[in-house]
């Protein structure tokens, strides 16, 4: 049985709002607040998910049924998402608890808490306004964990995040002023009823600004140039948490905005191009990476031009393709970022060279990389592969062979400059100095569930593809979304 | 239970239980790992005959494994490989490091390469394609740190034939809605013909990677080079005739063989049949060439078996009856003699720790069992009679002589005859000649070792003697194919053209070698046996010092002979490419300038293009 | 070059949202069924806030309203964690004239007691609990300016901080626990345009109000703190 | 199998090594003759043989140096087993209906092969680069050779010896006037074979001592020319086969082996030697080109 | 309508500062321009001819004399939230200066690999 969702967001918030005071009681009991709050969210999603996937459960704030107030949508796709984003939370919340020992460690754990919290409030929300604001608290808390360790590269690669997502909120503000002036409303599903009625030369222009400002969360090229940075400066565990939640989020709104929102469908193909070109040039731009975690970033962002593609396809199976796409890779990445966290700090060199040797000095962590990039790869039976496989399929059953062709270029990229990482962690020598240290039981905890994720849904993808069914069908059936929301105020 | 995925389970099974109990005792994981494969092959020996299939749905997507009798085929040859390779390892592994990976890694290529024959459906055939991919990369690069670049070259290569492939049977899938067998061979004369083109060329990379043909064979050498000897035993043996199950499946199941009837023809053979077999052709002559050159044991018979694969394909492109017998038979063939040569050459590695030819001679005294099997091996290889070889090289010559392909029939053979230069080469250079000191306590290997060679040696013998029996499970397969079965009638060796009776060939050799060898020792008394230092050198007393084995470059003249054939190289070419692409990538990259006014002023151009695009985006 | 650039595609931008903006008639009521002109008939009648924009903020949409909140708590604690340092280090910061101090001093007590004013009627004038909480700031500010030394106590902003958000929470919390749905309105509406009226608008402003002030005096200080 | 077959099979060998060794010592009167020397007699090699064979002691290297004379002779023997010597009403086929020239073609390098095992064993570097001469010179050959033997396979529609010989039924469809252009590819090839010079680099006495046999004596070099006239013999009764149309009887079979035999042994007298390398590249040039000419008209 | 053209220029004129201008203070001025630009679009969005504030202070007042009251309520948030940006961005900026000593942007472009 699950308690109110809004709790999901409320909680997190007072949570938020407590911890200072806690931390006067005791640092250490800090740390396993986001544990136990993004935990709670984490059961709320799971229990929520029968009931979402029947018929989108529709949550009245402040007593104001839609389109007066402000409503949670939780429909399959928002349930869906909110899930992989508590999934990654906790996990990497119980990294978290060892791995932050930079000071003010609360203020980390608090900036991250609200950083979940504000993801998750994105993909419930049924509000655009309500989205924008959940959209700031994501990216300020991320503007400040970026800079967080407060070193040189932290704060220049916080300071282009911040330039550019100002930017983007400057785009989505004037978007979303575009649509109140025409519709009237802030209702995400009245505003798609009432978005037909309008001239389509206003809709389309409100339209691209939305897009191009959730472009620059969804990593889209050429609005992702402060993505590698700031993958690759903050502290690892954000890195983690910007590849599984805040990307997520972020490619959450791009689809509400062109599937349930627009009906516009030129859009797709942008979408599409869009999708292949991020690929592509994060695919080669990664190949020649000296950092580990930037190669990773760029990595990531080739793999969310793969959930463009597949978004861009407009098709069900396209789309169930593209949601699995991001629930592996929000494994995945992880993964990756987590266990590349303690081989940078066990090699203390941010660069691929100096990673020599890793496999000797700390197997288990090197197993889990090589596991991640396997999995990445799309090696089965590992999940990659199956998100990989239907949006290939989708993109050469709709006649997209040249796509296809280039995303299939894309992963060999990708293959070759993954196993020359791992390569290197296992056969070169480690170098003199590699400290032997132990790494800390909870993180090896949170990348054996992240492993363990991604083995069971890749040898029974049905298991995940359940759920993203009907995920899907909501995003190419809006009127599902429509009729529920509406539904509410009546 | 089912079968087929009881077998499965039972490979999957040992890998992880073999990893996981590795921790603990030696014997143990590689018990798991022998026991497991041992099991899982007398299941499915239990399976021939039968049409045992399963059927499930996965992703919404139709899967079905089963069993036919060309699947059968190919699932002996992995099996019988694999459980030999796996006991010679149980010895050869010993003291090395990390043989739970290592037992892990073989069983799971094992159970993909299972997985790969029972598939009846695209899907689960690239599935454990690609997990067979990985599993044997992770055996490529089981010796660290010499394995890397040879390592990431196999699994590239690897994944451009993969995708090849998944492209082929993605656009089946668009074309059809479905990626069982069943329905691309019905469907497959639906195509237009530019797209049984395609397909035909897509899935021909694909498979033609696994089978190492030219050009696509560039990972080979290395990769054969590096991995552990037991595995590349089955690597070369099993694994690679992989490739040559999906040219079979692509030709015979798929339909590609219908693309004959509306193409031009060849005498007799379909266009891009004679294209391949033309490839086959050349690779079997080129990799032979290179093959003599090298120095290194097992990079000869990589090159080696690059050839003889070459062979294969070459057969199976003619589609011709008599073609298909020799591919698949040279396929069964080929597993055996290459996979006894790769384990002997371990054997070797295992007592010398070299593999170099120019460093060894005169091991013959110390290890005879391994001469035995690597004389048997050469013997086979060369196609000589009495021993199986030669079936398989009467078959293919038969075939095309049989379609009047003259070109081709003169480079086989010329690659046949060059194949000797490098058989001898092995054998001499190893076993014969002198034997350098450091090898004089060079012991013969433990018989966990010996075993699985001889009893591969004396399947040759035995092939050599009666392949009928093989070539009758070989025309179950062709009939499942829908070839006309090879003429087994005569219990002998026979089609319209000629006939070789190998029974009578054995019986031949045998007794008059008998009579030979008991004349000659009986009437004389015993020859004394002297060292090898004493010999002929014009009285002259030759030291420690004198280098009297020839060994270094043992083919120079050869190598100046045909050096136009060997300065080209398509790896280089490759080398050359991937260097060039990572310049262009190296271009690409600087879209990151770093500054972030540079990103800002992105984001307002990607802003205007998308306004100035913005009705096409209605 | 790169000005010539920005220039270029500024002015295509410009160009391009200045003729879509011009589509959109300026000065009239546009869309007759929008949620604006709901709020404006019936918002009296529901909420019993006189300013509609405050029973639009902390009320229909409250729940922005808790974002822009944590948006705020964000920033001052984001700051927090930025400018952290062990040992603060502190500006050489110059007293300002006598008159200066005097005015501020004077100015100080008043001006505190206007953003008290500002945000306690939120709900029935121009304002509220950001408007109030600025004013507060901008009251402590002053004296930063005036005062060398002068500062603020880190842990009691820190707790008003808490408190302040907590409250909120707790607010909409009971609305979960008493009426139908998260923040919503469990006290009487009372009489409109009276102090005492709205229900939990008011409380939820003073809480607002206290925070907005207390985070933004902590970002103030902060900054002057750590900047050597 | 009547019993004259089956005395014709037990016999066969020593006839075959007879006259190849007898051949060999014309051969040398020849060239002793030429060069203006009085020769040794014609029978000296069967004479050296019986010799060698009654020497009671001999050195061995090695189980591979004991065996490799007894494989050599094994291999000559069985591929004579597959020649018909013989052809028309008093056939001697041995065993030839059992197998066909492909097998003959393989049957022949078993022997060949022991030999060089041999020679690898004696622990002679001599031997070991004999081999290796030889190995790459035969692949020289083999390539006109093969090219001659697969157009007079696809000529005649058959890969046996036997059918190939019926076809030649008039002197006229002698498969030297059918397909001249094979038979020259084929006629280089057997200078090549034949060892003599100028291809005779992998024996060359003078430089490396006769290379593989240089360790051999005894009864093992009795063997060892045993099987080498044997195998002269089996050769020139199969090009006969396959070229003159086999014979009927033994006076036609030695006047047409013996034709055949003189040829390298002119070409030999007036040449000098090649190097391995020119040997080999040497048969890739002309008798490749004429052998694919021959192709060429059978495509026609 | 002078007011659309008002708020765009002033967006323009922000993001111009943001592209150009190489003092990282200025570019910060040139983000809370920009918030300036879309605060007064917002607000203009909602304004009607010849109506007052939704504010119900004296009886008189009925709903159709009022204008929107949502843009004002958004622009507050929009407001709000453009501060924590420009405070957070303040304070990266002072950060950036600690490490590099400049503030000129074209100097800060470490992390180019």
């Amino acid at each position: 049985m699950y308690l109110d969702p809004v709790l999901m967001i409320a909680l997190p918030l007072f949570a938020a709002f407590l911890i200072p005071p806690l931390a006067r009681i005791s640092k250490g009991l800090v740390k396993y607040v986001p544990v136990l709050i993004i935990g709670f969210n984490l059961y709320e999603t799971v229990m929520l998910l029968p009931h979402s996937m029947v018929k989108p459960v529709i949550v009245i704030i402040a007593a104001w049924a839609p389109p007066l107030g402000i409503n949670l949508t939780i429909g399959p796709l928002g349930n869906v998402l909110a899930l992989i984003i508590s999934l990654v939370g906790f996990v990497v919340a119980v990294y978290n608890i060892r791995f932050v020992e930079e000071e003010p460690n609360e203020k980390y754990h608090m900036l991250f808490l609200l950083l979940t919290a504000g993801a998750t409030g994105m993909v419930l929300t049924g509000d655009i306004f309500n989205l924008f604001v959940f959209l700031e608290i994501t990216s300020i808390s991320s503007y400040a964990l970026t800079a967080f360790l407060r070193d040189r590269d932290g704060a220049e690669a916080a300071f282009k995040y911040l330039l550019i997502g100002s930017m983007a909120s400057t785009f989505i503000l004037l978007g979303i002023a575009l649509i109140y002036a025409t519709t009237g409303t802030l209702n995400m599903a009245q505003i798609a009823v009432r978005l037909k009625d309008v001239d389509p030369r206003i809709a389309i222009m409100a339209l691209i600004l939305l897009i191009t400002g959730f472009g620059i969360e969804a990593e889209m090229f050429p609005l992702n140039g402060w993505a590698p940075d700031a993958y690759s400066q903050a502290p690892t565990p954000i890195g983690a948490a910007f590849g599984g939640i805040v990307v997520k989020a972020g490619v959450y709104a791009l689809a509400r905005l062109i599937y349930t929102i627009f009906s516009f469908q030129g859009i797709f193909h942008f979408i599409l191009i869009a999708g292949i070109i991020t690929l592509l040039i994060a695919e080669m731009s990664a190949i020649r990476q000296k950092q580990l975690k930037r190669m990773l970033a760029f990595s990531s962002i080739g793999q969310m031009g793969l959930v463009l593609i597949a978004l861009g396809l407009a098709t069900t199976r396209g789309v169930e393709g593209g949601l699995f796409q991001m629930f592996n890779h929000a494994m995945i990445k992880p993964l990756l970022f987590l266990s590349a966290g303690y081989l940078v700090f066990y090699s203390g060199s941010k660069n691929i060279e100096d990673m020599d040797g890793m496999g000797r000095v700390k197997p288990l962590l090197s197993f889990f990389f090589a596991f991640g990039a396997f999995a990445i790869l799309g090696l089965p039976p590992l999940s990659g592969f199956w998100s990989k496989f239907i949006i290939l399929s989708e993109t050469i059953s709709h006649g997209f062979i040249a796509v296809a062709t280039l995303a299939l270029f894309g992963s060999i990229i990708e293959a070759v400059y993954y196993l020359r990482v791992v390569g290197r962690l296992y056969f070169k020598a480690p170098h003199d100095g590699a400290k032997v240290q132990y790494v800390p039981k909870s993180a090896l905890v949170a990348m054996s569930i992240l492993a363990l994720i991604t083995l069971v849904t890749g040898l029974y993808p049905d298991l995940v593809m359940t759920y993203l069914k009907p995920a899907a069908a909501e995003l190419i059936d809006k009127s599902i979304y429509i009729k529920a929301v509406l539904s509410a105020g009546l | 239970m089912e079968t087929i995925p009881f077998i499965l389970s039972i490979l999957f099974g040992a890998a992880v239980l073999a990893y996981l109990v590795g921790k603990f005792n030696y014997i143990l994981k590689v018990g798991v790992s022998i026991v497991g494969l041992i099991w899982a092959g007398w299941l499915f020996l239990g399976l021939q005959g039968t049409l045992s299939s399963f059927t499930f749905k996965m992703l919404g997507f139709d899967i079905i494994w089963r069993i036919n009798p060309l699947s059968w085929l190919f699932g002996m040859i992995i099996f019988g490989l694999a459980i030999l390779t796996a006991i010679f390892s149980g010895s050869y592994m010993k003291g090395k490091e990390r043989v739970d990976f290592y037992c892990f890694a073989m069983c799971i290529t094992v159970a993909s390469m299972f997985g790969i024959v029972v598939s009846g459906d695209l899907l689960s055939f690239f599935f454990f394609w690609e997990i067979m991919t990985w599993s044997s990369f992770l055996m490529v690069i089981y010796y660290r740190y010499e394995a890397q670049a040879a390592g990431l070259r196999y699994f590239v290569m690897s994944m451009i034939g993969a995708y090849a492939m998944l492209t082929a049977l993605l656009i089946v899938y668009a074309q059809l809605g479905s990626f069982l067998f069943d329905v691309l061979s019905a469907g497959w004369s639906g195509f237009s013909l530019t797209l049984q083109i395609w397909l035909f060329v897509l899935f021909v990379i694909g498979f033609a990677v696994k089978a190492a043909m030219m050009p696509l064979h560039t990972w080979a050498p290395d990769a054969y080079t590096i991995s552990p000897a037991p595995f590349t035993a089955l690597f070369s043996g099993a694994l690679s005739k992989m490739g040559i199950y999906g040219l079979a499946l692509l030709f015979f199941v798929f339909g590609a063989g219908k693309l004959a009837s509306s193409v031009i023809t060849i005498q007799g053979v379909s266009l891009p049949g004679y294209i391949l077999a033309w490839f086959g052709a050349i690779t079997a002559l080129l990799a032979t060439f290179k093959a003599i050159v090298q120095d290194d044991a097992k990079k000869l018979l990589a090159y080696s078996s690059i050839g003889q694969l070459g062979y294969i394909i070459l057969g199976f492109s003619l589609s011709s009856s008599m073609g298909v017998t020799a591919g698949l038979y040279q396929a069964v063939n080929h597993s055996i003699f290459k996979g006894m040569l790769f384990l002997a050459v371990g054997a070797v590695f295992y007592r010398t720790g070299t593999r170099k030819l120019s460093e060894m001679g005169g091991l013959i005294t110390r290890m005879p069992y391994t001469f035995f099997v690597v004389l048997l091996g050469i013997i086979t290889v060369a196609g000589m009679p009495p021993l199986s070889g030669f079936t398989g090289k009467w078959l293919i010559y038969e075939a095309l002589i049989e379609k009047h392909l003259i070109f081709l029939a003169v480079v086989a053979f010329g690659a046949s005859t060059a194949a000797f230069l490098y058989l001898y080469r092995i054998i001499f250079t190893i076993f014969l000649g002198q034997r350098p000191k450091r090898f004089d306590e060079v012991k013969e290997v433990p018989w966990m070792m010996r075993a699985p060679m001889l009893i591969l040696a004396l399947l040759t013998v035995y092939l050599g003697f009666y392949p009928y029996q093989l070539l009758d499970l070989i025309n179950q397969a062709q009939v499942y194919m829908g070839i006309a079965p090879f003429d087994l009638s005569h219990s002998m060796l026979f089609n319209s053209y000629g006939n070789v009776s190998t029974i009578t060939v054995m019986n031949i050799v045998a007794v008059v070698f008998f009579i030979v060898f008991i004349l000659f020792n009986t009437l004389y008394k015993r020859s004394r046996k002297v060292g090898l230092k004493d010999i002929h050198t014009s009285g002259e007393v030759p030291g420690e010092e004198i280098n009297l084995h020839y060994a270094v470059d043992f083919y120079q003249p050869f190598a100046r002979g045909v050096s136009i054939f060997l300065k080209r190289s398509v790896s280089k070419i490759y080398a050359s490419l991937a260097d060039n692409l990572e310049g262009l990538f190296d271009v690409m990259r600087y879209v990151y300038t770093g500054n972030g006014q540079t990103y800002a002023l992105f984001v307002v151009i990607a802003l205007a293009f998308l306004f100035l695009v913005k009705d096409f985006l209605v | 070059m790169r000005k010539a650039i920005a220039v270029l595609f500024l002015g295509f931008i410009g160009y391009y949202l200045l003729s879509t903006f011009l589509l959109v008639p300026f000065g009239v009521v546009r869309v007759l069924e929008g949620v604006g002109l709901k709020y404006l008939q019936d918002g009296l009648q529901q909420t019993g806030a006189a300013n509609l924009v405050t029973s639009i903020v902390v009320n229909y949409r409250g729940f922005d309203t808790l974002g822009e909140v944590t948006v705020l708590f964000l920033a001052a604690t984001g700051m927090g964690a930025l400018l952290y340092s062990k040992r603060p280090t502190e500006r050489a910061r110059q007293n300002a004239s006598v008159i200066v101090k005097t005015g501020a001093r004077i100015l100080f007590p008043l001006i505190i007691i206007l953003g008290a004013y500002v945000f306690i009627h939120g709900h029935l004038t121009p304002g509220g609990g950001f408007q109030g909480g600025a004013i507060i700031a901008s009251g402590f500010l002053l004296m930063f300016m005036s005062y060398r030394t002068y500062h603020v106590n880190h842990v009691i902003l820190s707790r008003v901080e808490s408190s302040a958000g907590s409250v909120f929470v707790i607010i909409g919390l009971l609305g979960l626990a008493y009426g139908s749905s998260f923040l919503a309105n469990i006290l009487p509406l009372g009489t409109a345009n009276t102090l005492f009226s709205a229900g939990v608008i008011p409380l939820i402003y003073v809480a607002v109000g206290f925070k907005v002030g207390a985070e933004l005096t902590a970002l103030l200080d902060t900054m002057l703190q750590t900047v050597k | 199998m009547d019993i004259l077959s089956i005395i014709w099979i037990i016999v066969m060998p020593f006839i075959g090594s007879l006259v190849g060794l007898t051949y060999m010592g014309i051969g040398r009167k020849i060239i002793a003759r030429v060069q203006h020397r009085y020769g040794p007699p014609i029978f000296q090699n069967v004479v050296d043989v019986i010799k060698l064979y009654s020497k009671r002691s001999a050195i061995t290297h090695g189980v591979m140096f004991h065996l490799a004379p007894n494989i050599a002779i094994t291999g000559t023997i069985s591929t004579l087993m597959f020649v018909p010597v013989l052809v028309g009403e008093n056939a001697i086929s041995l065993f030839s209906f059992q197998g066909d020239l492909i097998l003959i073609l393989y049957i022949m390098v078993f022997g060949c092969l022991a030999m060089a095992l041999g020679a690898g064993q004696s622990g002679n570097p001599n031997s070991a680069i004999g081999v290796s001469r030889g190995l790459t010179q035969m692949f020289g050959y083999e390539i006109p050779f093969v090219i001659a033997l697969v157009t007079l396979m696809v000529q005649n529609e058959t890969t046996s010896v036997q059918n190939i010989i019926a076809a030649q039924d008039s002197f006229m469809h002698w498969n030297i006037f059918q397909s001249p252009f094979a038979f020259v590819a084929a006629m280089f090839a057997f200078l090549g074979m034949m060892g003599n010079k100028p291809f005779d680099v992998p024996f060359a006495p003078a430089e490396i001592a006769s290379g593989p046999p240089s360790e051999f004596g005894g009864k093992y070099l009795a063997l060892m020319q045993t099987n080498r006239g044997m195998f002269a013999f089996v050769k020139l009764v199969l090009y006969v086969d396959l070229f003159l149309g086999g014979a009927t009887n033994f006076a036609i079979l030695l006047v047409k082996t013996f034709a055949f035999y003189l040829i390298p042994l002119f070409v030999g007298i007036v040449n000098p030697r090649f190097r391995t390398e020119q040997a080999m590249t040497f048969f890739w040039k002309w008798p490749t080109a004429i052998g694919l000419a021959g192709f060429l008209l059978v495509l026609l | 309508m002078i007011y659309y053209v008002a708020a765009i220029s002033l967006i323009l004129i922000g993001i111009y500062a943001v592209l150009v201008k190489k003092n990282m203070i200025k570019i910060v001025l040139g983000l809370t321009l920009i918030d300036s630009g879309v605060n007064i679009l917002l607000v203009s969005l909602g304004y009607v001819k010849d109506k007052t504030a939704p504010i119900f202070s004296n009886p008189t007042l009925t709903a159709g004399d009022m204008v929107d009251p949502v843009p004002q309520a958004l622009v507050l948030t929009a407001i709000v939230i453009g501060v924590a940006v420009t405070a957070l961005a303040l304070s990266i900026v002072i950060r950036i200066y600690d490490h590099h000593k400049t503030l000129n942007i074209n100097k800060i472009r470490e992390l180019k690999w």
